[in-house]
């Protein structure tokens, strides 16, 4: 019997069945091996496996890959191009082969005529020449195919998305590093002039500018330009003062490395996790400021289409034909969605103390 | 944990508590005033200012004219009761009504015809309407009085229009004007006291109050400021024909966005509002739904040969090579012949306008043969050039190309950033990519209107081809046909082109020198040698599809001349 | 004297929900208190020594989930003693009668565990006019008296300051002040020096014994410093991966350790008279407790490992009625060896010091 | 403190100077003048130039506009009113919009904090997720179809409120603008609020207030929301301003007499006086709005009063 007896509750000792060499020491082992129940994880690795974990922004990563493929190959499928009108085919309701059957997407749309009572059109019918077209999204008043031209205009949104974007990181970034990194007088301008430009409604901004210039893809990227970098350069710029002072680029500092090192190899590295998630903020920001100034009139010029001009014009006749307002505001919609989805999902992975929460 | 509950019952009362107090909120109270839409707002109401229909319209149903007109055009007694005419032409007598009186009392006086015309005239007023008085109607020294190199510069006492006797108006004018009772139906011409304005008008408050206007008409202001969104106007218990107005009075409201124009007309907070082409299909089978007629012309504008901007070459040619590739006639032609007017009219607008191969819009003169221009000249058979017609487009096409030496063309189309603007141009751009085989393309550049107009002025040239439009100002065809004279236009139209033919042509029709027969076949010729031209293409005569609530009665509308008059008009209980 | 039973923790067992997986944060533990006397928990971070006070006190995070065990709080209610299953309890009569009024916490980093937006005054007499309805005056007499007795000179005028206006040292005082407001008779205090320097813990350490002194509290230390426990604990529980491996008074736990990882502990200790060239660390990290442990968790850092720890959990062996060791070491079956050397060595000089501090 | 409100003061007026010149210099390097009418000749521009003074020298024009901007007296408006004075155009307009505007902020922030912190207390619960959702939603629908889609479903279907705004019920037929405008606010606050109180709630002076026994509101006014409404305060101020911006496009729908309506306006005509009249209250407001955004940390966070009392003395 043992020398001590056993305390642990219910541990029934006997019933073990020891092996010969249970009690034999293991013996000396590498050291490496000693280590290994914790091997180090690759931050990036890490990373990767929390964002995998995090249902919403898996799929609104996939919802996005799914738009971009949509943006590519959509306006090519339908077999219209976005530009060309068939007038006589104008406002038709949409058309699905197969679908038609069992009553949805049949091309039939009910409208509610003055004195309240409803009327059942069926387009495709009822013109001379079109019982064998589909419409898949229906067509607009100019009998252009909304199919084509929802995916035209998720391209030309995604593109200025994406490039707004790039650019409004390099300015922003640049200098929100610089304001933050020189400090005292340098910062206190570039502060001031923040402050300026931000103190400017942005619209008026982009108005203007939009007169000065030619209305199209390029000014609305311009005027993003203009006044969308300004969040980006305060987290820059705080995450600048609060890495500064830390012991590694004091070091850096004392080595004699040059400004511009110490900003762009020390600090940007350190600070990319914020950067990367503002990003995916601002993306959305982008769309957004552009489906407004569709709203107001100022965006990409006819016949090219953004999703923001689409859900404009769709905007004017969407008591009557609700069909043309809905595939641009739920490409929109679902875009915005998942953009700001993968940002949380990426800040909760960058930053694995919002994760625990 | 309990607080979330509590803070979501919170958050329930709230909205509930909203949603209650705003209960009948719906504005269904029925009473006698009728509830217009406008699109944008009154920009003045100082009648010898204002420049646009809604300030206009709204100044109209305030103060009247010398003469009105009735629901069939016809020419009526308003402020005036006598009007004659001496043999040359040139003097006109104007009795004022006994019992017309300004809603402080004061009576309308013949002064206050001769305060309006020469606010309207004196350069240092400044109206934008000046050359109504100046160059359209020709009021005896007139064009001295603002010419600041002649002796009588400035001298408004000069000017052809006095006062006889409080009740005596006589104006005299350089020469005989055939329309001149259809021209003072133009608001620029409404009385005006200077008694009462003048001193408002030192503060720059004339007219953004009821307590600083005057009415002399069936309405008076009583709710209102500057570019108010809503306002109201009373019944004028003081106009001398206030019997025969049933209305307590009218309701504006600005409603810039036609959805929601459209959203309140049904929910019976407005009784009439103007509808965009894309909600007709809705409405077209509706007993309230009118179209109404409009005149402003909308058209292709070509640059001829404008360098303001672009520059010369060494041999005089722009430098824009698109500028003198348009200056071939046969190219226009071709772009003129190439898209299919109808369907704009019927397919793209859908707002009762109708496809126009013409530049004079139907209603907006009658001739010396008591008929009404467009009766007279048929367009079709008139400028077959400018009608839809895609071979002889491509024929023109082929001429051009063969006289440039050049086969594929790309110009730039300017239009302005309003949907049904947006979608014509559109709409044309496909057609002529289609009829000339993509030979000729066409991109589109959307602007506001101003920065369209300032690229369009002649000062600039800054364009290529531009989607525009002219509204006309008075019930002639020289309203449209001057624009194309170099000489004495007054246009923003800067397409370039000099002929000295064509300025002869307008001359003659302004000297008095023809008889009004003749002048007429003048005019005629003017818009042939324009149409046979192509300097312009001519697209659509803009009417407004409307809705009117089906009780509203006794709206008159009119083309041109007198805005909408809702003077007799009445809500049917 | 017989001593009063005032805490029982039996088999409890917490994990946590994380986006990453669930974290077995204790495994079993099993721990008992009395009045007015002090239990340490010693181990590494990440031992589970934070999370089985928090759930003595009620407050773990929300995605904590309690497996098994119970933890009975006796207490004195209204004259009548009371014992209450603190992970049975409801989380707001928790707050109502235990928390504050019967066990009080002191935090880690008294940096971070001041309201930065209340009076040190309002933070002290909050818990006061909250569970007793003690009038605004008398509890602000209350907090100066108790700042005194935490020894913050100038208290009528430092209840007005902002925890920002303080020292570090001053708001540990602070901190130990709120907890003692409400007169608790458990006090846990969760690494309560770590964040201070050297001089001004000692004084922190030299206040807490001398308030349990004066109020007869009992107190539950939690740290990794075995210097600390050295200096104010009647009993010592040593913590790894979630469990306990050792437990016994402070004489048992310095002199006679039996478990490997104590004498890990115990060598990593720091000592003035230290010949070896380098301070001793316990080679390898801590198991990631995402992942199910096979046997002893210790066993891959453990040099006398033995073949069966890498199978099965050692049950806890009984040494004496107060010191127990989770070790397979302790079974008959397991071969002879010696404690190493310099341990022994560390052990024979501890006494020493310790007989030289007595005489 | 005082010291440091006046220092602030200066720095906003000189940002306004800034502001003003910017706008000004804008302006003038607009194409066209402001008296733009396809009707005008051009000899007709030339003197309408010479008597607004137009014609002069550019910094004579710049100092006569800042002088006449300190005594907030904005001249008249050349083309949108013509001839009449841009302040009494702004005498109700910039009340009406402000009124709105501080509607929505209210409403957004209540609503936003309520849900903020719902979510934040029932983290990943249904009440949790509702509120994800809605924010998410918030930020991803443009304003505009919002406010299309309540004044379609409240106004028109159901005929809860009217639906153009009228000066007779200012408040019930600003409810539905208020409500759109302040979409927008709700979810950024509701987003920024819940994230702000988890952390907060996670922090170990709210373990502490625990561990006294504070719990239930006192715990989350007292405590947790205090300290989560510093960060909040500070995305309040780009919020308002956001709230301008989608104040033109509500204003249009529903027909308000606002600011924002008038500044579209203008904008479109090149009314300089009016557009930089506008923008000037605009870039006022924010600029007191970020002022106020400055003392109110203050309040909230004695950290920053006392080290700026500290310094002031």
């Amino acid at each position: 019997m043992n020398k001590y007896k056993i305390a642990t509750d219910n541990y029934d000792i006997d019933s073990i069945e020891f092996r010969p060499d249970d009690f034999q020491f293991v013996g000396n082992r590498p050291e490496e091996h000693i280590d290994s129940t914790f091997a180090s994880q690759d931050y990036w690795k890490d990373v990767l496996m929390r964002f995998r974990k995090n249902r919403g922004a898996v799929i609104g990563f996939f919802v996005i890959i799914i738009m971009v493929i949509m943006a590519i190959v959509g306006p090519m499928v339908s077999g219209y191009t976005y530009y060309e009108q068939t007038i006589e085919f104008q406002d038709f309701a949409p058309r699905i082969p197969g679908l038609e059957k069992i009553g949805i997407f049949d091309g039939t749309e009910s409208m509610r005529i003055s004195g309240g009572s409803k009327v059942v059109l069926d387009k495709y019918n009822t013109t001379e020449g079109a019982s064998d077209v589909y419409y898949w999204f229906g067509t607009d008043n100019l009998g252009r195919d909304i199919w084509t031209r929802t995916w035209m205009g998720t391209r030309i949104s995604l593109i200025i998305a994406v490039t707004a974007v790039l650019i409004d990181m390099l300015i922003g970034m640049g200098y929100g590093l610089v304001s933050g990194y020189f400090g005292g007088a340098v910062d206190s301008v570039m502060q001031r002039i923040v402050e300026v430009v931000n103190s400017i409604p942005t619209l008026v901004i982009v108005t203007l500018l939009m007169l000065v210039f030619k209305p199209g893809l390029m000014t609305i990227i311009l005027a993003l330009m203009i006044s969308g970098w300004i969040g980006m350069s305060r987290i820059a710029r705080a995450q600048m003062l609060k890495l500064k002072e830390q012991e590694y680029i004091l070091a850096s500092h004392t080595f004699g490395a040059s400004n511009m090192t110490i900003i762009f190899k020390e600090v940007l590295p350190n600070i990319i996790g914020p950067i990367i998630t503002n990003t995916m903020f601002s993306i959305p920001n982008a769309i957004f400021t552009e489906a407004f100034l569709s709203f107001v009139g100022l965006g990409v010029p006819a016949p090219q289409a953004s999703l923001g001009s689409l859900i404009s014009s769709g905007y004017n006749t969407f008591t009557m034909h609700p069909y043309q307002i809905l595939p641009p505001l739920i490409v929109l919609a679902l875009l915005m969605l998942s953009f700001n989805m993968v940002a949380d999902g990426l800040r909760d992975a960058l930053d694995p103390k919002m994760a625990q929460m | 944990m309990k607080i979330a509950k509590k803070l979501s019952a919170l958050l329930l009362v709230v909205l509930m508590a909203c949603s209650f107090a705003s209960c009948g909120g719906g504005g269904e109270e029925v009473d006698n005033y009728i509830d217009i839409q406008i699109f944008t707002e009154v920009n003045t109401m100082d009648a010898q200012y204002a420049t646009d229909g809604t300030s206009f319209t709204v100044i109209a149903s305030c103060i009247e004219g010398l003469v009105s007109m009735d629901k069939d055009g016809n020419i009526i007694d308003a402020l005036s009761t006598e009007q004659e005419v001496s043999e040359d032409g040139l003097t006109w007598t104007f009795k004022i009504r006994d019992n017309a009186e300004w809603t402080n009392g004061t009576p309308v006086t013949a002064q206050d015809f001769v305060d309006a015309f020469q606010k309207l005239t004196d350069p240092d007023y400044n109206s934008d309407y000046q050359y109504m008085s100046t160059e359209i109607m020709q009021v005896k020294n007139g064009r001295a009085v603002v010419d600041p190199d002649n002796a009588l510069y400035g001298k408004l006492d000069e000017l052809g229009i006095k006062a006889v006797d409080a009740k005596t108006l006589v104006i005299e004018l350089e020469v005989p004007c055939p329309f001149m009772l259809p021209l003072l139906l133009f608001p620029s011409f409404y009385p005006r006291n200077d008694a009462f304005v003048d001193p408002l008008d030192a503060t720059k408050t004339y007219g953004t109050s009821a307590d600083t206007y005057l009415s002399c008409g069936a309405f008076k202001l009583t709710d209102y400021e500057p570019s108010a969104e809503t306002f109201t106007l009373e019944k004028n218990e003081k106009y001398y024909d206030a019997d025969k107005v049933k209305i307590d009075g009218l309701r504006y409201h600005v409603i810039k966005d036609s959805q929601s124009a459209v959203l309140a007309y049904e929910n019976g907070e407005v009784d009439y509002t103007v509808l965009d082409g894309s909600l007709v299909d809705q409405y077209k089978s509706s007993e309230e739904f009118k179209v109404l007629p409009g005149s402003y012309l909308w058209y292709l504008a070509f640059n001829i040969n404008n360098t303001k901007t672009f520059g010369t070459n060494a041999d005089g040619t722009c430098k824009n090579a698109n500028v003198t590739y348009l200056a071939n006639q046969n190219l226009r032609h071709a772009i003129s012949a190439s898209y299919d007017r109808e369907a704009i009219a019927n397919n793209v607008l859908k707002d009762g306008s109708w496809a126009a191969g013409y530049i004079y819009p139907v209603g907006l003169a009658t001739g010396p043969d008591g008929q009404d221009y467009r009766t007279a000249v048929n367009a079709v058979t008139a400028y077959p050039d400018t009608q839809y017609n895609e071979t002889k487009a491509y024929e023109f096409y082929e001429k051009a190309a063969a006289e440039l030496g050049v086969t594929d063309f790309t110009f730039e189309l300017i239009v302005e950033d309003n949907e049904a603007a947006k979608n014509v141009a559109a709409f044309i751009q496909q057609e002529i990519a289609e009829t000339f085989k993509g030979h000729i393309t066409v991109n589109l550049k959307t602007t506001t209107k101003k920065a369209r107009l300032e690229a369009m002025n002649a000062k600039n040239g800054n364009f290529e081809i531009g989607l525009t439009r002219w509204g006309p100002d008075y019930g002639d065809p020289m309203t449209y046909a001057d624009l194309w004279d170099y000489t004495t236009s007054s246009d923003g139209l800067g397409s370039g082109w000099v002929d000295d033919t064509y300025s002869a042509m307008i001359k003659s029709c302004k000297d008095g020198s023809l008889t009004a027969e003749e002048r007429w076949e003048v005019l005629k010729d003017c818009e042939k040698y324009i149409l046979d031209r192509a300097i312009i293409s001519p697209v659509y005569q803009k009417n407004d599809a409307s809705l009117i609530k089906a009780n509203v009665k006794g709206i008159e509308f009119h083309a041109l001349g007198l805005p909408t008059n809702y003077k007799n008009a009445y809500i049917e209980k | 004297m017989a001593r009063e039973k005032i805490m029982e923790v039996r088999d409890l067992s917490i994990s946590f929900k994380t986006t990453s997986g669930i974290l077995n944060a204790i495994r079993g533990v099993d721990m008992d208190l009395y009045r007015g006397e002090t239990v340490a928990i010693v181990g590494e971070s990440g031992s589970g020594k934070s999370v089985t006070a928090k759930a003595m006190m009620g407050i773990l995070a929300s995605n904590a989930i309690v497996n098994s065990g119970s933890v009975k709080f006796t207490y004195d209610n209204k004259g009548v003693s009371k014992t209450v299953d603190i992970l049975k309890m409801k989380k707001s009569d928790i707050r109502r009668e235990i928390n504050g009024q019967h066990i009080a916490m002191v935090f880690q980093d008294p940096m971070t565990s001041l309201d930065p937006t209340m009076t040190i005054g309002k933070q002290i007499t909050e818990s006061m006019i909250w569970h007793y309805k003690t009038p605004k005056k008398e509890a602000e007499e209350k907090a100066i008296e108790l700042l005194s007795l935490v020894g913050i000179t100038e208290p009528e005028k430092r209840i007005k300051n902002y925890p920002h206006q303080l020292s570090g040292g001053m708001r540990q005082r602070v901190v130990i002040a709120i907890a003692m407001a409400c007169d608790p008779d458990l006090l846990i205090c969760d690494e309560p020096t770590t964040a201070l320097d050297v001089t001004i813990q000692a004084r922190i350490l030299e206040l807490i014994k001398d308030i349990q002194y004066k109020k007869n509290i009992s107190v539950i230390y939690i740290t990794h410093d075995l210097g600390v426990v050295a200096k104010v604990a009647d009993y010592v529980d040593v913590m790894y991966a979630g469990k306990l491996v050792e437990k016994g008074t402070i004489d048992e736990i310095f002199y006679e350790p039996h478990h490997p990882y104590t004498w890990g502990l115990l060598s990593a200790m720091p000592d003035l008279d230290t010949r070896d060239e380098r301070l001793y660390t316990i080679p390898g990290s801590p198991p990631n407790m995402m992942k199910p442990i096979p046997g002893d968790a210790f066993a891959p850092r453990n040099q006398y490992a033995l073949n069966i720890d890498n199978r099965l959990d050692p049950p806890m062996f009984k040494l004496t009625d107060t010191h127990y060791a989770a070790t397979w070491l302790l079974d008959e079956r397991a071969p002879k060896f010696d404690m190493p050397p310099e341990i022994a060595a560390r052990i024979a000089r501890m006494k020493k010091e310790e007989n030289h501090d007595d005489q | 403190m005082n010291k440091y409100i006046l220092k602030r003061l200066g720095i906003a007026a000189l940002t306004l100077l800034v502001i003003v010149f910017i706008l000004f210099m804008m302006m003038k390097l607009m194409p066209g003048t402001p008296f733009n009418d396809e009707k005008l000749p051009p000899e007709k521009i030339a003197s309408l130039m010479a008597k607004y003074g137009l014609d002069k020298p550019l910094y004579v024009q710049f100092f006569k506009y800042v002088v006449n901007l300190v005594k907030f007296d904005f001249g008249i408006s050349y083309v949108i009113n013509k001839d009449i004075s841009i302040n009494l155009m702004l005498s109700t307009r910039v009340p009406t919009s402000i009124r709105i505007g501080l509607q929505a902020v209210a409403l957004g922030t209540v609503i936003g904090l309520i849900l903020g912190i719902v979510a934040a207390l029932k983290h990943n619960t249904i009440w949790d997720n509702l509120t994800t959702v809605i924010s998410v939603l918030g930020v991803s629908v443009p304003s505009y179809v919002f406010a299309l889609g309540l004044l379609y479903v409240f106004a028109f279907k159901l005929k809860l409120f009217p639906l153009l705004y009228s000066k007779v019920h200012p408040f019930q037929s600003s409810l539905l603008p208020t409500f759109s405008l302040s979409m927008f606010t709700i979810a950024s606050i509701a987003r920024f609020t819940r994230t702000e109180m988890l952390e907060v709630l996670d922090s170990d002076y709210i373990l502490l207030v625990e561990s006294k026994g504070i719990s239930g509101s006192a715990l989350i006014f007292r405590h947790a929301l205090r300290n989560a409404l510093i960060p909040i305060v500070t995305v309040l101020g780009p919020l308002v301003v956001g709230l301008m911006t989608g104040s033109l496009v509500v204003e249009k729908i529903f027909s308000i007499p606002g600011l924002g309506a008038m500044t579209t306006a203008a904008i479109q005509a090149n009314d300089y006086n009016v557009t930089i009249a506008s923008t000037y209250i605009y870039s006022l407001m924010y600029i007191v709005i970020m002022l106020v955004v400055d003392i109110s940390y203050g309040i909230i966070d004695p950290r920053i009063r006392l080290a700026k009392e500290g310094s002031g003395e």
